[in-house]
């Protein structure tokens, strides 16, 4: 086979044979490498999961962090040094449950990453719990009745709090979803993708024919600059939308209102400490 | 009746005390500014309440002829706004103690002759200048009345102060300081005061600044640009300064959503080559601590301010304690060296700080700089800060194709590179990894990895900053101390004077400093004075020296030490 | 004054003079003596902040908590005897900021209980930072440029997660307000009510005028049930909605679906562990 | 050639190695029980990877004639499920070890002839029955046989395990594990091996159970009715049980969204009433130990079952450790007693988890079970476990208008009432708080209530675990360990067969029982095993009596001890 850029060669890759984590990988790999980005200027921060173990398997720069923290450390590192092409990575677990918070914060934030989500409806790591997104009556061995909690509608959050770019693929689909993280990394601010992801293992209900069956692309008329009818899309029952629901423009990104980038684009690690400066201010103290 | 003499021994505490929203804090703000650029040493600490309005809260600010930086109990002046501020420090009232204000304010039952009361109704001249609002101005003008403060000095002074304000303000505040100031002026040519204390010249051109200054200071000295942290009292302070000078700086500054965010944050900001500090206090650290253990597996660096108040919980939020030691000593899971700095100085904590970055980034560690709220909270001058010496050394390297995050090397420390900066790729990982920073199941590596990581501790051991000596070599008796009750301390040895006592004073409790058990030793008594209700100081001494200091002098109300506390505790066991 | 069921006498409350939340806790002193629930049976579960100082000034039982962390205490408070009321208590920056992971899962979890949420648009405790719900622009001694993140919109959050019931009041109108909290408390499920509340100290932006100026009652004639609409109000720019803006009665609450309390109503405390029965679940280890 | 004899002593030990997703866990569920109720007394252990399909994991199962509880090195009989699975203990292969398994399938490139291998496909047996996933099941059906287990028996209990699959699947199965047993049968017939075992009666009625099962039963009958958690190996072992006996007991079992709802939400579940636990590991637990501060000042009871895993950080999620024994000591900011318990058999898990709720809820503070990977996932037959005599003990009281939540008491322990239980009103506070539970900042009071809390101390100090002495009373060299390190020290000790040597084993660490001092000095030679970098335990000693551990034998790869191991290290330094 022949190696991509992003191909880390002959190494051992720990998901389940048919895991749809897979095609994401594939479809993660071709977008990176359409986009032309090159693997020294890519940081792909995780959590803790199946999912968050994807960096691992793509060759760029890493920082697999803490379950449900990928979102802030990939914050600071955009925030650090602008230049970068920044994603965060993990599960529905990682990112809605553990990570909420980080979550809905992001999302008002805005900085200019892209979150990746995968969801398969499940804890698939920790051995099939509810995740956040798992369906009504879902039974698992700590769910012994049946989930109970309503679904997390994550597509639906994020249009509430007028998110800058939200999308929905699916793993089945590897080219559509290649496309929608292209066009999710090239959007400035913050881009979420969810990507409906079957786990062979331990989720027997929403499988790669549920998934099929119950998801489709939004219409080619579908404007997803029409916040009301996104939400409407979001939250109706049905099959779930998929594709670019909704994109806001309009804001502007984390970075573009940090103080130390509004005349200098250098990225922080390159700048000195003026001491001068330093002087004068331990002078000020002199006087009132 | 003769004049009340204060200050024989050209030390004088004036205590202001008043609700939250009565302006003590703004009294405070002119007070030291004006006093010190008129010549006297000043050192200036509160106490206050959890709450926006109301309660009852008080400032001392001494002035002195000579260098002071410590509270004491004595109150030589005292200011009080109401009756309530009265009651509030009423055990604390001496037969000397001058109270300054309008007796029938104050006593409003009568009483006031049990006290050395001298009347100046200052809300009623507030009342007459245009309302209650102004009786902090009315008080400052008063107390720089008493200090023989130029007129014209406090004039332009207060009319700077209020700059911001409107004309009709800025004017009121002008008159109510200058009633103040005859007022006082009368009193003492009335002959019913005189201070005995004198200006020096050579202090009038000092550094006046707090412990959140200094540490916000030493911060940008040590390169800090990227602060994320969610307010908490007393760390917040630190966030505010860092954020006042961050146009000028060049810093990041971010609240984040929650004290996990602000720590992952801090974390991905170093990895990607940014100095970051993150300023809490311990129930927001509490949060912080599984990344705590992620940086110390990943070896990123990170600077922590911890400014420490009482707990558990949310405990007295305004208060201070010294009682996150062992909090901070064991923080996140797993095991993996740090630093621990505690200023017990205001140079301290310029310098430690700058340090922390330094070490953090060196030995890729976590380093603390544990302070408190007191320490956040009080000034003195000083006569200068010299930051022309110091450097911030970035331990960062280009990367090239084979480059490894966690290379095995002979002192556990790999070099450091980061995203984008050289050819190579940086990955770190917050599972067991290889060399490469990728996940790793292999116990054997597994071993190689903890060793490398525990074996920059005895880097950390020789780069430890000594604890200082205050006082003889040859002592019989020896206390103990960290972090900020250096100066009370130091203070309570002088007024004890005898020199068969001398003070240990440690700057860096972890690594603890290897003397410090002979300094221990040669001690006939010793004792730990500690802000905490179990010695937790004591305790890490006698982990890591066996040593069982002698004494254990704690205190946990919620307030610092006092100069004559010190000296009292001190002297039943000497 | 004649002392209520619920005042607890002279008390010094720590609150600003002019502070919005004393209407705030008249309003509930008010709803909760017309609902004749008596001070025993109501717990007030609080994080930290200046609202959730609130239950110190209620003759009730508190559980003043952790800054963020009402809302768990008060689910698992009703779970372990759901024949108590009870209502968590806190401030924009508590419930949104710090808590803002609970504020999501609990809509999903749906506890009878109704979370009260004074927003004042900053963080009035610390002494005046931006909180989640301070506007573009707001200019604080952090925020030295102002506030640059997208305001977070509970509102619509709590109805894109289908939220069981969704009000917003406004603490200078302490007769409506004290009818929302009524209806809140009565209604089965997760009763979320916002409130809008000045703060004299540290919001000279959003104060008791802007708000009376930028708030308005929804119409007699909104239907709450409608979810579309409900968002599309929420989300909208112009005056924010006061009134009870979004009800879904169709949701069964945790409780309900605890299996301890499928039969036996019984709180927890009242039982006994049935040591027979455990007997048999060791012996049932001797066999496979 | 004579046959292969295993088991000289009575004991072998049979190690199955595979992928994750090849069913050696379904193996050791039906071998187990099934060789226990055959007769023979079974231990069973397992390491795996963290990775739900692939990669390699081993089961050690000791079947035995009497009874063991520990894991050893020694490999008798080897059945890797593929070459990568006899890579993974290749290291453990020694002359004597008989490996069962297809040579071709084992050693397609030859070399068989170098090991005692006998030649069973298991592979190839599977893929006649049905394919590769039947596997498993042959192997089953091999060590069966090995055992002599009888036939009918095996096919029952294949049956009823796989009862839940179609028919034919249960067919299948039936089929695999009947050819396995012949071939087992063949091969002992064809004088290739000889098993020197016996079957006793008395162990067929024999509970067996893992760790994970014995908390979950202390649990249930120290009463707890209330368990939220969120899920993170190796805990989530006890909140399954609990969930899948949670509609019988009437347990309200909730996954909260994250660490820190589930342990808020375990303090609101005790003040209303309930017995509650949280089930974590040490990522997780860090994220509540804000929690635990609360926990502290409110003095609301909590137990905390922690199942340590090696860190920091992630770490090795699927492997074991004693390293959070310092983060459960210290965490949570401010001072406050606690309780730390360390089970070392099955028994000590029943017996003091059910402690752990009635002394939690006594003293009103946190109780912590410390159990760690190696402790949930190991099994063992037992006689009995009496939970007869078991009570659960509700301080709670019924409230009236007097009631004060801190009323201050002799002992510091306030009468516990919750809500909606009396006529009262309960206040708990995060702040200080006075009597009332409502917030003050009387500092008078902040010095009563801490001393109040920490008076706790010395009750619990004269409420604690003795350690438990193995051997003579008169030891001249003296082992010390705590927690799940019991049994492998204990058979150490047996191997090594020295009665100058003898074990002490500490059930709770904290408070650390009086006699502890006492025990350490009575012995010449004195060495702490435990399974971390840097000697917690031995530091916790330390710090307590001042005493000096002269040894301190470490492991940190991941892995328990194995019995050898131990006679190995300390036969080092006897
Ligand atoms: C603080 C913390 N809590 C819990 C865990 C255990 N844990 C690891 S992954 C995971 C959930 C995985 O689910 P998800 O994020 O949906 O990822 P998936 O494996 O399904 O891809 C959990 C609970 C952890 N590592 N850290
Ligand atoms: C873990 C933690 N972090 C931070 C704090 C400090 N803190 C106390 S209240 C508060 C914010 C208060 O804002 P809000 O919730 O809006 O309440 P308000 O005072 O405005 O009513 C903060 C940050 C804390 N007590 N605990
Ligand atoms: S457990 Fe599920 S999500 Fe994880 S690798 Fe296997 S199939 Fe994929
Ligand atoms: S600071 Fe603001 S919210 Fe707090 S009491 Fe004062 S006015 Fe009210
Ligand atoms: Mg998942
Ligand atoms: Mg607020």
């Amino acid at each position: 086979m022949k190696q991509g850029p992003f191909d880390r060669g002959a190494i051992d890759i720990a998901w389940c044979p048919g895991c749809g984590n897979f095609a994401i990988l594939n479809a993660l790999k071709a977008a990176l490498t359409q986009l032309g980005i090159s693997p020294e200027q890519i940081v792909i921060a995780s959590g803790i999961g199946q999912a968050a173990k994807m960096p691992h398997y793509v060759r760029t720069n890493v920082f697999n962090g803490l379950h449900g923290r990928a979102i802030p450390a990939a914050t600071a590192i955009k925030a650090a040094n602008p230049g970068l092409t920044v994603i965060a990575e993990g599960g529905d677990g990682d990112m809605y449950g553990e990570g909420g918070n980080h979550f809905i914060h992001a999302i008002r934030r805005n900085p200019d990453i892209t979150a990746i989500i995968h969801n398969n409806m499940v804890y698939g790591l920790t051995k099939g719990q509810a995740s956040p997104t798992s369906s009504l009556g879902f039974k698992t061995p700590v769910q012994v009745g049946g989930v109970t909690e309503e679904p997390f509608n994550a597509m639906a959050v994020a249009i509430a709090l007028n998110a800058s770019f939200v999308a929905r693929a699916f793993a089945g689909d590897v080219d559509q979803t290649r496309d929608i993280i292209k066009a999710a990394i090239s959007h400035r601010g913050f881009s979420i993708v969810e990507i409906l992801q079957p786990c062979v293992s331990f989720n027997k209900v929403n499988t790669f024919q549920w998934f099929k069956e119950n998801s489709g692309y939004v219409e080619d008329s579908y404007d997803p600059s029409d916040r009301s009818a996104a939400f409407n899309r979001a939250a109706e029952g049905g099959k779930m939308a998929l594709g670019i629901c909704y994109v806001n423009s309009e804001r502007s990104c984390f970075e573009e209102t940090l103080s130390p980038y509004s005349e200098d684009s250098t990225p922080l690690f390159k700048r000195d400490v003026d001491m001068a400066k330093l002087a004068r201010l331990v002078d000020s103290k002199r006087q009132a | 009746m003769p004049p009340a003499v204060v200050g024989k021994n050209g030390d004088i505490s004036v205590v202001l005390c008043g609700e939250a929203g009565q302006g003590i804090q703004t009294v405070e703000q002119i007070l030291t500014q004006l006093l010190k650029s008129s010549g006297y040493s000043i050192f200036g600490t509160k106490e206050y309440m959890s709450r926006v309005r109301g309660g009852s809260n008080s400032t001392q600010i001494r002035v002195s002829s000579h260098r002071v930086c410590s509270p004491v109990d004595r109150i030589d002046i005292l200011i009080p706004f109401d009756t309530k501020a009265l009651e509030h420090v009423r055990g604390r009232i001496r037969a000397d103690t001058v109270i300054i204000g309008g007796k029938k304010e104050l006593f409003p039952a009568g009483g006031a002759d049990h006290f050395n009361c001298i009347d100046i109704p200052l809300s009623e001249i507030a009342s007459q200048v245009g309302g209650a609002m102004y009786m902090n101005t009315v008080g400052s003008g008063v107390i720089a009345g008493l200090f023989s403060v130029d007129r014209q000095r406090l004039d332009d002074f207060v009319a700077a102060f209020f700059g911001d304000s409107s004309e009709s303000v800025i004017e009121k505040n002008r008159d109510a300081a200058a009633r103040g100031y005859d007022a006082a002026i009368k009193i003492i040519e009335d002959g019913r005061i005189r201070l005995d204390v004198s200006a020096n010249p050579e202090v009038e051109n000092d550094i006046l600044m707090n412990g959140a200054d200094a540490v916000g200071i030493g911060a940008i000295a040590g390169g800090c640009d990227f602060v994320a942290s969610y307010p908490m009292s007393p760390s917040t302070a630190v966030l505010v300064f860092l954020a006042f000078h961050g146009d000028e700086f060049g810093i990041v500054v971010e609240q984040a959503e929650d004290e996990i965010a602000a720590m992952n944050m801090t974390l991905g900001a170093w990895y990607a080559g940014a100095r970051a500090l993150v300023t809490t206090s311990g129930g927001g650290f509490a949060l912080m601590e599984e990344a705590v253990g992620l940086a110390g597996m990943i070896e990123t660096p990170a600077v922590i301010h911890l400014a420490q108040r009482p707990g558990p919980a949310t405990g007295l939020p305004t208060r201070t304690e010294q009682g996150d030691l062992q909090l901070a000593m064991y923080s996140g899971h797993g095991e993996f060296p740090r630093i621990i700095l505690t200023p017990g100085s205001l140079e301290d904590a310029v310098y430690l700080t700058h340090r922390a970055f330094n070490r953090a980034d060196k030995y890729q560690v976590t380093a603390f700089i544990l302070t408190d709220q007191y320490f956040m909270d009080s000034y003195y001058n000083l006569p200068s800060v010299d930051v022309s010496g110091l450097r911030t050394v970035r331990h960062i390297v280009e990367t090239d194709e084979t480059y490894q995050r966690y290379f095995l090397s002979e002192d556990g420390i790999s070099p450091r590179g980061i995203p984008g900066f050289g050819t190579g790729l940086v990955a770190v990982d917050s599972d067991e990894h290889d060399e490469n920073g990728h996940i790793t199941e292999d116990l054997d590596l597994r071993i190689a990895m903890v060793d490398k990581r525990l074996k920059k501790s005895a880097a950390l051991e020789n780069d430890t900053v000594p604890p200082e000596l205050i006082g003889k070599d040859d002592y019989s008796i020896l206390a103990v101390g960290w972090g900020s009750t250096y100066h009370v301390i130091k203070e309570a040895l002088t007024v004890i004077g005898r020199d068969d006592i001398s003070f240990l004073h440690f700057k860096q409790v972890c690594p603890l400093h290897r003397s410090t058990v002979e300094y221990l030793k040669r001690a006939r008594v010793t004792a730990v004075v500690e802000g905490n209700a179990t010695g937790q100081f004591a305790n890490l001494i006698k982990l890591r020296t066996g040593f069982d200091v002698h004494h254990r002098i704690l205190k946990y109300n919620g307030l610092q030490y006092t100069v004559e506390e010190v000296v009292g505790r001190l002297s039943k066991i000497i």
